[in-house]
């Protein structure tokens, strides 16, 4: 009856609502900041973070604790980070680092992040659907014949299987 | 739209074969769809959990009954109930419940049918939805043809069905979508959400799927009560009482309200009501419904079959299945699941156990006053009310199935309730009869 | 996963200076430790939360009780404890509690100085770690040391002390790491794991730092009384009644075996018991409890400062700051783990609120019965033991501070075992005096 508010039969083919912080943080701070952000960027390892090497999140030790989890569970044979938190797709791919690496680096500098780190819709969208994109066949059978197209959300009962 | 033409090309991918024949018969289904076939055969196993699951003692057929098995007595197990309920069919025969494949069986050839009994049970026994359409006149309209089995006795009603529950009634055959079918069901929600300030509810257009994989089991696993209806007042329309809430003093404050009454108490005199399966309702008040977790996902988890998923159609008791049923989400030690769930079972057993007793006293305080009154009085009338609401109230835990661990505090709540009322009970008859008391208890409103 | 988070942060600080100087002021523990003692400084704070959190009436200080704020009066909340607890001192003065830089001032004001109070109150209102030493004797015994405090009366004992708790209460000095320091607790705790055969336990070397983290806290928060002591029997030791187990009835049982009462009832005569703060016992019988989920995991949570994470030292109500205190296991919504929450809080409060108001029926009934009785008639005696039984009952859910969050179903079942109590106190005193009755009471073994 009650929803989860955490969303779990979010409409994976609604429309994408852009992430909140993107409305306000390019116009308020990007002037400001960026030059910090880039400075972070670099100081993390910029370059790296446009490479598959899951230590490029390491760069940051606010992603320590996924890192640790990661190495551990049977996706660390075929799943690097960006495998599950990037766009599918060339463009989609580098759209979704270019957006996160300058979210990051920005949070990372300005602290403006809260604890626990919790994942937002835009990128749990993004984790979704790559779930959907190595498990294709199973999605098949979860969101089968489903009542007005509505899937059913991997998260909801897999959201640890990264880490 | 895309995602329509999408999830037609998933169904051709996983049927094997097309659906065609009687739709009403789960072999057919079961050609298209033999995995989810086989699971609902499973229907058929009996397997013990500690304060659930399904048990079977050997019986010999005879003619009136050709059961070759039937599930543990409850009366047997705890003799109270025959007091609690005396004067009802339940009183008669009262049974664990056990898996899908022997419902129809199981209402059938129960003792309770020494009395009369209507039509309308066959609802939720049977495969229903055929039988509903073709006595529904020339649209087929559903609601009308139950209303008409609801006019027929249970033997008459009997002859149009043939099967327990089929993948029709849970399955619209075109879409394999989830559809729910009863039409009690779908009006008592819709009066439901009504009262929530959303008229016109229609469930098959209006529920998410999350909420649909609680529905399909709602539609049976939920309180009920007949009402008189047709124009000499005979027929038995199936209702779910839903009007002021799921809450199980919400829906007694509804029959309070109506005056309605199952039966009369042989012991005591007092107009009873009997709380049967309240599943839907117990669970809606508990955090896992809360944190949207459905019926479906516990009793017909997940399987894994080969290199695909599918749906397992073995409807049981979860605590069978931790694996599946529970260590998604809970990624810990299955005994200790199991222990887990067990703990929160036996404190609600031992509440209930409590509540039970108190009933007892209560009904014999009652007794002993009538006698001793001689009659009718006052404070007769009053502490039949008392056992009417504590009653029922106690009754919705001990008929609810999971012995309170779809929602532990709520089954708990409701005995306190209960508790409450079995006090004013006591209080009403310690003092002299005819003498003015202090308590709660007044005899308006009271049905009688 | 859980069992990941509740082990992070792991990392022992690096002191910022050496620690020297007066170890019973926390300020010099601050200038090695500035985060932690910041955090510990936020305990003067005051924001409320629906059930709990910390709130302050502004006072005019006088010279007999020079507190600027006062936290609220619960018998204005709620005049029904005032009956209650009638001839009790607790009847006189009783608040909510709060932060924890206020617990000696809020002891040594408190009305209920107005009867005479004993030095053992003052273990777990200050920093007494240094107090027990020095009066210990030649090898500083800290047991001697409370027992000879436990000897004084509260105002000779306060002379002995300063501070209210503070890091040497919780931390060893030398090595930061977590000890428990009250002697009762120690022996409490040995006595409970001795019961549960496992002989010499000492918590200090035997306990795994998971269970520290809630043990130092359930040296305070935890309930106890008063016995007999020292030569003349004028010394009243603190103990903590656990050695048929944590749960409220085992408690209680234990207390009846023993004879003990903490007062008599000034309306019914009853021997009565006062449960206090069990938030301890309680949490034992919860799911967090069960799931290893420490005090300290919910009421200081981890709070990165910087780069290093740190344990939050302003102990408050973990729902002002649910991100840290919930949400690293739970990963919903701020506002839906503070809704869940107040939905179990709200449901105790309600059953709490039944079963107060029938309990002030028994007393009201009891004080008619010996009017009526014109003494102490077998029933009435009777109904005094129901009554002292429901009191301690409800009183360990009232008292308890979670509102029952700590262990909901918990809550619920010994309420539903205080109503028994109440309805056997009720039957017994329907039947007239001196007639025999059929009820589970028996005046043996009832103390006077
Ligand atoms: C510059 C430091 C830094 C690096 C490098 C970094 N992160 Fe983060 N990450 C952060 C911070 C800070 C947050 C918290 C942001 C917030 O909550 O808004 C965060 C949050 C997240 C979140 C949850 C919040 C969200 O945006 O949905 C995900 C998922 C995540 N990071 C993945 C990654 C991955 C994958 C990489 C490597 C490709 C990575 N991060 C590299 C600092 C970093
Ligand atoms: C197999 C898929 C997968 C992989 C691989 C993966 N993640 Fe995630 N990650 C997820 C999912 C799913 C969530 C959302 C969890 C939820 O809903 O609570 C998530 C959430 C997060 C978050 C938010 C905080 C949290 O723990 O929920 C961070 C930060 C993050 N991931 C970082 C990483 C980093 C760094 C790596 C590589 C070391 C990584 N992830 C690898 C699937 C993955
Ligand atoms: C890059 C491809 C890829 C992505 C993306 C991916 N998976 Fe997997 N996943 C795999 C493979 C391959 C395995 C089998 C690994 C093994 O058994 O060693 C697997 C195993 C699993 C398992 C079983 C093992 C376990 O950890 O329980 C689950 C469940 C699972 N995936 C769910 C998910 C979900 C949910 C997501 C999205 C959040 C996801 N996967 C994203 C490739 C992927
Ligand atoms: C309602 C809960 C639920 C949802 C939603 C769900 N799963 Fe699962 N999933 C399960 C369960 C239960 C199992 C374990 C089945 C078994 O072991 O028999 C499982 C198993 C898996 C596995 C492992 C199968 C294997 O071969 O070992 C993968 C991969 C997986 N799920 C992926 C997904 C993906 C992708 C989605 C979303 C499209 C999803 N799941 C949605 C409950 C769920
Ligand atoms: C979070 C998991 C969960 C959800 C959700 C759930 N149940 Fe249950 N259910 C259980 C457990 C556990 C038991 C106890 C089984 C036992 O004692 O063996 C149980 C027992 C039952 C039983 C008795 C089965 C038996 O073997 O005795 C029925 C019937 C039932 N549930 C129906 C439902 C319905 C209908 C819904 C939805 C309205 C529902 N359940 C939701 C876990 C769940
Ligand atoms: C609203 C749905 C519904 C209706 C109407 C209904 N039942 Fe049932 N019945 C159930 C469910 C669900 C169970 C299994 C759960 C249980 O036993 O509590 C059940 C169990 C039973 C059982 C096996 C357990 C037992 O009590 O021995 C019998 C027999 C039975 N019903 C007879 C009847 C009869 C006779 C009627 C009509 C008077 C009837 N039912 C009407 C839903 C219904
Ligand atoms: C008690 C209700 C019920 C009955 C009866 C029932 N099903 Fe299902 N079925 C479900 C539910 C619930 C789902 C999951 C649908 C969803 O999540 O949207 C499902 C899913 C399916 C699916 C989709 C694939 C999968 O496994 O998830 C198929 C195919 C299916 N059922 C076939 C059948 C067949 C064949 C029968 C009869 C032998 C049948 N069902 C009887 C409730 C039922
Ligand atoms: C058409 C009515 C109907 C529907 C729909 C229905 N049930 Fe039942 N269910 C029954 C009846 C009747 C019984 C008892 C059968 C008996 O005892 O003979 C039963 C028994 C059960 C049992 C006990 C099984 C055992 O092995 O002890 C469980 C668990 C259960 N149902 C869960 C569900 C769930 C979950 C759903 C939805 C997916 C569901 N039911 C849908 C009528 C129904
Ligand atoms: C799809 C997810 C899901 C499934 C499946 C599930 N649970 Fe839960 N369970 C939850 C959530 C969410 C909570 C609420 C607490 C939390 O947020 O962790 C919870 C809470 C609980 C609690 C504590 C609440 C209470 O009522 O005392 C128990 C015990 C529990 N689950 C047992 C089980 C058992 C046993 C099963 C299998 C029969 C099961 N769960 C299946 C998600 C699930
Ligand atoms: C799982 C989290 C959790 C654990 C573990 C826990 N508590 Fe609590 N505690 C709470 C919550 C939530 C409240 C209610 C706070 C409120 O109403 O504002 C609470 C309330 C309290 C209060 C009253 C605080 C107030 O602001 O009114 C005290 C005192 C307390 N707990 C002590 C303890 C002790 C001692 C332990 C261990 C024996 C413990 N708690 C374990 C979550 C927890
Ligand atoms: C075993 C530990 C312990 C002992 C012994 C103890 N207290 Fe407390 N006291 C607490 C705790 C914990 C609180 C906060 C929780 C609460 O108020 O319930 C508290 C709260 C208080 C308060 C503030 C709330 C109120 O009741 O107004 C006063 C005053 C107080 N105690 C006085 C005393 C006095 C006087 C004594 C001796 C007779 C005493 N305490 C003995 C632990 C103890
Ligand atoms: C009520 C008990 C209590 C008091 C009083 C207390 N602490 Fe702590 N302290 C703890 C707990 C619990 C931990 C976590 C230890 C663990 O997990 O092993 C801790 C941890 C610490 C740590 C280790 C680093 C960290 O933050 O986790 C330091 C340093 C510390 N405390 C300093 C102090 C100082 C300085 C004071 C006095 C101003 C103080 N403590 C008072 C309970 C207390
Ligand atoms: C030395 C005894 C003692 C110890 C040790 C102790 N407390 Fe307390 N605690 C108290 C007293 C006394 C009060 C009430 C103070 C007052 O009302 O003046 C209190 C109040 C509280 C409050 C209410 C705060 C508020 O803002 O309302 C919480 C929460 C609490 N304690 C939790 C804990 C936790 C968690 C621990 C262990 C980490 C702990 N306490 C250790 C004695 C203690
Ligand atoms: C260290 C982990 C941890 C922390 C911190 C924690 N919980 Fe839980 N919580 C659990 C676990 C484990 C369960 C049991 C169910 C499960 O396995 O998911 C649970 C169950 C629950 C439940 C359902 C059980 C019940 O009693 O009804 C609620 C509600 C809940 N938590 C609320 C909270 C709140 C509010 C807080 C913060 C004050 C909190 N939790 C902090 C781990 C935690
Ligand atoms: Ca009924
Ligand atoms: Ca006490």
């Amino acid at each position: 009856m009650t929803k989860s508010p955490s969303g779990p039969e979010d409409d994976l083919d609604g429309a994408q609502p852009i992430p909140p912080w993107l409305k306000w943080a390019p116009r308020l701070a990007l002037a400001l900041l960026v030059g910090a952000g880039l400075f972070t960027f670099q100081l993390a390892g910029g370059a790296s973070y446009l490479r598959e090497d899951p230590s490029a999140c390491m760069n940051c030790h606010i992603m320590r604790d996924q890192y640790a989890a990661w190495q551990k569970g049977p996706h660390a044979a075929v799943a690097t980070c960006n495998g599950c938190h990037t766009g599918d797709g060339f463009v989609a791919h580098y759209a979704t680092k270019a957006v996160n690496g300058f979210a990051h680096s920005f949070a990372f500098t300005t602290g403006r992040f809260r604890e626990p780190l919790q994942i937002h819709d835009f990128n749990r969208r993004i984790a979704e659907a790559n779930c959907r994109r190595c498990h294709a066949a199973l999605a098949d059978v979860v969101d089968g014949f489903a009542a007005h197209g509505e899937a059913g959300a991997c998260l909801r009962c897999h959201a640890d299987v990264g880490h | 739209d895309i995602e329509r033409k999408r999830s037609e090309g998933r169904q051709t991918s996983v049927a094997l074969a097309r659906l065609e024949g009687d739709l009403d018969d789960p072999a057919v289904w079961g050609r298209a769809y033999p995995l989810e076939y086989q699971g609902y055969l499973g229907t058929v196993d009996h397997e013990r959990t500690r304060f659930g699951g399904s048990d079977a003692l050997p019986r010999t057929p005879t003619e009136a009954d050709p059961r070759t098995s039937v599930a543990a007595s409850k009366l047997e197990a705890d003799p109270r109930l025959i007091r609690m309920w005396a004067g009802y069919g339940f009183a008669i025969d009262h049974r664990e419940e056990r898996g899908h494949a022997y419902m129809l069986d199981d209402q059938t050839f129960t003792g309770r049918q020494q009395k009369p009994q209507p039509g309308a049970c066959l609802q939720c026994h049977a495969s229903i939805v055929s039988a509903n359409r073709a006595l529904g006149g020339d649209d087929a309209d559903e609601a009308a043809g139950a209303a008409r089995l609801a006019a027929m006795s249970f033997a008459e009603a009997r002859t149009h069905v043939d099967h327990a529950i089929g993948c029709i009634d849970c399955h619209d055959p075109e879409t394999l979508r989830l559809r729910v079918t009863r039409p009690a069901f779908i009006e008592g929600l819709a009066r439901l959400e009504a009262a929530r300030g959303r008229p016109d509810y229609d469930v098959n257009t209006m529920a998410s799927r999350g909420e649909m994989r609680s529905f399909v089991c709602a539609q049976c696993h939920s309180e009920y009560h007949f009402e008189a209806a047709g124009p000499d007042g005979s027929a038995s329309r199936l209702v779910h009482p839903w009007d002021g809430g799921l809450r199980a003093d919400e829906m007694l404050a509804q029959y309070d309200a109506k005056g309605f009454r199952d039966w009369v108490h042989a012991a005591t005199g007092a107009p009873m009501l009997k709380a049967q399966h309240p599943e839907f309702e117990l669970w809606s008040e508990g955090i896992h419904a809360r944190a949207g977790v459905a019926c479906v996902d516990c009793h017909m988890p997940y399987q894994r079959v080969g290199g695909t998923k599918i749906t397992d159609h073995h409807v049981r008791s979860p605590l069978l299945d931790t694996g599946r049923a529970c260590q998604v989400c809970h990624p810990i030690d299955a005994a200790e699941i199991v222990a887990r769930a067990e703990a929160i079972q036996a404190r609600t057993i031992a509440m209930q156990d409590t509540a039970m007793n108190r009933l007892m006293d209560l009904i014999d305080d009652i007794a002993r006053a009538t006698r001793a009154d001689g009659g009718e009085t006052e404070r007769v009338i009053a502490a039949r009310r008392a056992q009417r609401r504590a009653s029922f109230l106690i009754d919705f835990v001990a008929s609810e199935n999971s012995a309170g661990f779809h929602a532990p505090q709520e089954a708990a709540r409701v005995l306190v309730v209960a508790l409450d009322e079995i006090i004013a009970g006591t209080r009403v008859l310690g003092s002299a009869p005819g003498a003015s008391t202090s308590t709660r208890i007044t005899t308006s409103n009271a049905p009688q």
